[in-house]
């Protein structure tokens, strides 16, 4: 089995932003993407509770691609970073038939 | 009428849900089921409110009360932009952001004080549902042209959200349907939404109670300085409604209920669009004031004052 | 009654869930409040028909319905299969897939169903929930021995499914629950399962409007000639059951019921067999068909026809 | 009453939840459907009992009740521990942990019992609710000495959790309600709390038999002696708690229902406790014996057997 | 303390196939296994949404072990990589208590 | 885009346990943490499922620090790791904007 190295990318962001985000992600060269929910968290900004009926709701989006398709969503994400407080972070993954990537 | 709204079910469920945030028992209601309880309560009043209109038909108080919503929905944000940005000290974005919330209304302070004036024999009308949800919106606008932003989505997504929202469309979307069935039509789903009803609200207020005391709790942002606006507002916005409701002829239970509705703040549908629109704001900030503060001043005591001064003014 | 099926806030209601979907609102009703509502209606027919059952005895009429309805599951996606792929030009795993789904039942155009020909004063026996569950799994087994293949998941994990699924597992199960009780043991939970019931049912037609309509929005593989065969299929099943209903003596209502069992489509029991026996077949062509074009076909449409069909053959 | 008790739609719908677990059917309820049902029955046993204190005053018997059932609850798990360690072989913490459950009490088995005594004729009294809040907590302390561990948490966090937790704030503070709104404040939200009350307890008896079922079909730690205490203990406090109320001469109902306090076994709070207080304990010991073991039987065999003894003493 | 190293794998699956699979994961000789909840999701076979009722609901399957039980799952599971729509991936992580895995 | 290794500590536990562990992780030097759901799972005690009426829910706190703050983790976390069952593991990832970590 052929294996092929990815970087994997976490987002963390409002559930309001994921339509936006979906869009940069698939510009940026990924294949696609998936949310998964987010319960709960603490960070600079305080502590932070799941609560959907105030809008308050964060997930968690995971990407997929190349080490490429990374360093393009990097660039684009950049300035979104600050403003609507998101948390990246990139890891190495292994994958087979990368042609789906 | 103050010991009745004291002891009343509805507005102690509301004191348990404090007392349990603030003690930090682990009591807490399942999301879905608050979101539930809320689709309820929405399709309940827009079916109400349709059938009102479906029997009485579209009046001269339901087209006066209407532009009058739709008016202080526009306007309250400004001078409440100026207050907390003077008085409040915020900043541009949080002020604008915050002030949104104040020119909208809030579902369950409606319900609540809906309830409460019919209890005590001065119902308003049932139109009044229609002006609730027309007053959600234009608040918004204001609040971004306060922001001197375009915001970050486009004046298209924007529109959508403000037109599209749930609350929008369930509420309106109810009405309708209460307002092409009629009477009759809605006798055989009268019982769920009618039967059930008041319970619900009980239960929502536990809620609400509980997403109340968490927010003022948690919150690191609130000044004496915020938290004396939280009061000031509401009581003024409060005022301005009933004397205007008064002023266009609507009955005192109506011109009222325009009051209450002045005097809410919203705190699910804008802050949901401001998480959008102006992800630069604090929802500490806003949600703080308007479900920690603004919220259960409303339900225990302006709901009461402003009946009694529509009352007065009658 | 054409009118009173358009004023009827169960089929507004689906409309408005259209409309939501159709227009992006981000209205949304929360999972586990939608299967609450599915759990509820499933234990409250259930147990309605067990009652009716303990009343009136197992009769010939039930005996033949159960028999007919079996039949028209097992034999349905045969020619439904050769349309798929003739007419449809579907391959043969996703044309078995869809042909299942159409041989099988949808929960909610029956109750929809029984409850406008009850306002129509032409009821259908309580004994045609048995038949409903029944009628859910034969056309799973017809599917895939069209697919010809074993399935990826043996024989037995297959059965199982087919016999103890959740919805099959409520509806008898309630229904031996009605019978037992008999009219006096359901008396005192009856409040719960009838006072709601219709209202439910219209905050569930909401949500099944809300799915329909993403349906349609995402689907990318839906043609024409598919699309054609989402109307014509239900629509010749519906007859044909119809047809049969009143071959076999069946009361009018009764017999219109079997028509519509026939004519509708499964979305909620087939697609998760489907995905665990035919993972291959694509889930955007059968889900887009019955829930997106066959469900509201049916709702707002063929109901209303075959009742129609049903009188006048009687 | 033995016939009644095994046709009652409660009690089926239980056996149908045990049938499906054991089955293996996907038949499950949606975890916050689930949630809000228990939220729901504690605030409708909660309201009605503070609604009955208003009405009887505070009288001897709630005192002399009350008192019984804190001792209970302080003391049945000091023979319950002997029994677990020497007959059971459980280890320490185990054991301690396991009596803890057997000293607190199952809501659901209360107002299975309530139901099924109102209906029988030998109505429990109201205030029996303020009994079972009471009697949560003091295991919990007695369970925890017994395992001679000060817990991993310090006693401030174990006394809060004892006190505050939310069954403990949802009953006390429903009965509050109840009591300070009286039979007027409370007529308005009857309805909710009245209407719907026993078929939503039947559905949450159809959940809990998916629990019990679950719990014994996965369970690898439960022995025969284990299962055999699980039976004996409850019979034995079951009949400690009616000759104790019998003696204390409260009414037949209600001396049967100190007996049902008694006899159940906490799944729900104690747990919860457990695995902050006592991680080490393990759950499958626990969980399996009070909700595997000691709720069915309670349920179909000891809550009879209990009104019976009740009757035969009075 | 001593660190070991061991894969992560992650494999996005319809939830019917969460006790097959889990079956598969157990063979190929992992200790045990961890589902997550996933919302949405967006690839080459178009956008999806989690929708339990129309039994459209994937989850996410975590299983921690060696670098053996990862090729020993790869194997197994490639069959129904393509008929099943799985997204597979494996990372490196590093564990204390090498013996529990 | 400046990119700085970190280390990100996922740790599978009781509901319960959240807070304390919440304090822990933020002694260890960590800014902040993120608790994601979880559905069921199986180990060496048996098969386990969500089922928070009975008090059985475990999450995933996800937090992401530097090596050292990982390393204290360990330390402060070692004599849980037994009592309460917690599954701990510890991978790389890349982060822009470290000073916030
Ligand atoms: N070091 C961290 N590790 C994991 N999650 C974090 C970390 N810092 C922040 N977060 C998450 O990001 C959210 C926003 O962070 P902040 O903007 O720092 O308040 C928090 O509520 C957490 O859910
Ligand atoms: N590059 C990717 N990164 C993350 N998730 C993906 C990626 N590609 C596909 N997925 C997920 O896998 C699912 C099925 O993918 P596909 O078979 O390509 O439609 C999608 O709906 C996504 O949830
Ligand atoms: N090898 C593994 N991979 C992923 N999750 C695991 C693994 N082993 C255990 N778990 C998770 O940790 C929980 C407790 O494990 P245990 O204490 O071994 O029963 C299990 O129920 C799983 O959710
Ligand atoms: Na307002
Ligand atoms: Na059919
Ligand atoms: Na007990």
């Amino acid at each position: 089995m052929q294996l092929s190295k990815m970087k994997r990318v976490e987002i963390l962001l409002e559930e309001q932003l994921v339509p936006k985000l979906g869009r940069i992600v698939r510009e940026a060269g990924f294949s696609g993407h998936t949310v998964m929910p987010v319960l709960q968290g603490s960070g600079g900004g305080g502590a932070w509770q799941d609560e959907r009926l105030t809008g308050s709701s964060k997930v968690m989006l995971l990407a997929i691609g190349t080490a490429e398709d990374a360093g393009q969503l990097l660039e684009a994400i950049a300035p979104l970073l600050d403003s609507h407080r998101l948390l990246l972070t990139i890891g190495e993954v292994e994958v087979i038939r990368r042609e789906r990537f | 009428m103050i010991l009745e709204t004291l002891t009343s079910p509805i507005i102690l469920f509301f004191v348990l849900g404090m007392f349990a945030g603030f003690t930090r028992s682990d009591l807490a209601i399942p999301e879905a089921m608050a979101k539930a309880m809320a689709i309820y309560l929405m399709v309940a009043i827009g079916l109400k409110g349709g059938v009102a209109i479906a029997e009485a038909g579209i009046t001269r108080d339901l087209l006066l009360a209407g532009a009058a919503g739709v008016g202080l929905s526009f306007l309250v944000p400004y001078p409440a932009f100026f207050l907390l940005t003077r008085i409040g000290r915020l900043a541009r974005v949080d002020a604008a952001a915050t002030a949104a919330h104040y020119g909208s209304v809030s579902l369950v302070t409606y319900i609540t004080a809906a309830e409460m004036f019919d209890a005590a024999g001065m119902p308003a009308a049932g139109f009044m549902v229609a002006v609730l949800a027309l007053m959600e919106g234009p608040a918004i606008i204001s609040g971004l042209s306060l922001a001197r932003k375009d915001s970050d989505s486009s004046r298209a997504e924007l529109l959508h959200e403000v037109l599209l929202n749930s609350s929008v469309v369930l509420l309106i979307g109810s009405m309708l349907i209460g307002y092409v069935a009629g009477p009759e039509g809605f006798a055989p789903i009268a019982p769920t939404f009618a039967v059930g009803y008041k319970g619900i609200l009980a239960l929502f207020l536990l809620d609400m109670g509980l997403l109340a005391s968490r927010r003022l709790r948690e919150t690191r942002t609130i000044t004496w300085r915020l938290a004396l606006l939280g009061i000031l507002m509401p009581a003024a916005n409060g005022i301005i409604g009933v004397v205007l409701g008064t002023l266009i002829g609507l009955e005192p239970g109506t011109a009222a209920i325009l009051g209450v509705l002045g005097a809410s703040a919203s705190y699910i549908a804008v802050p949901a669009a401001m998480r959008l629109a102006l992800p630069q704001a604090d929802p500490g900030i806003y949600l703080s004031m308007s479900l920690g503060i603004t919220f259960p001043f409303n339900v225990v005591v302006n709901i009461f004052f402003l009946s009694w001064l529509a009352g007065v003014l009658a």
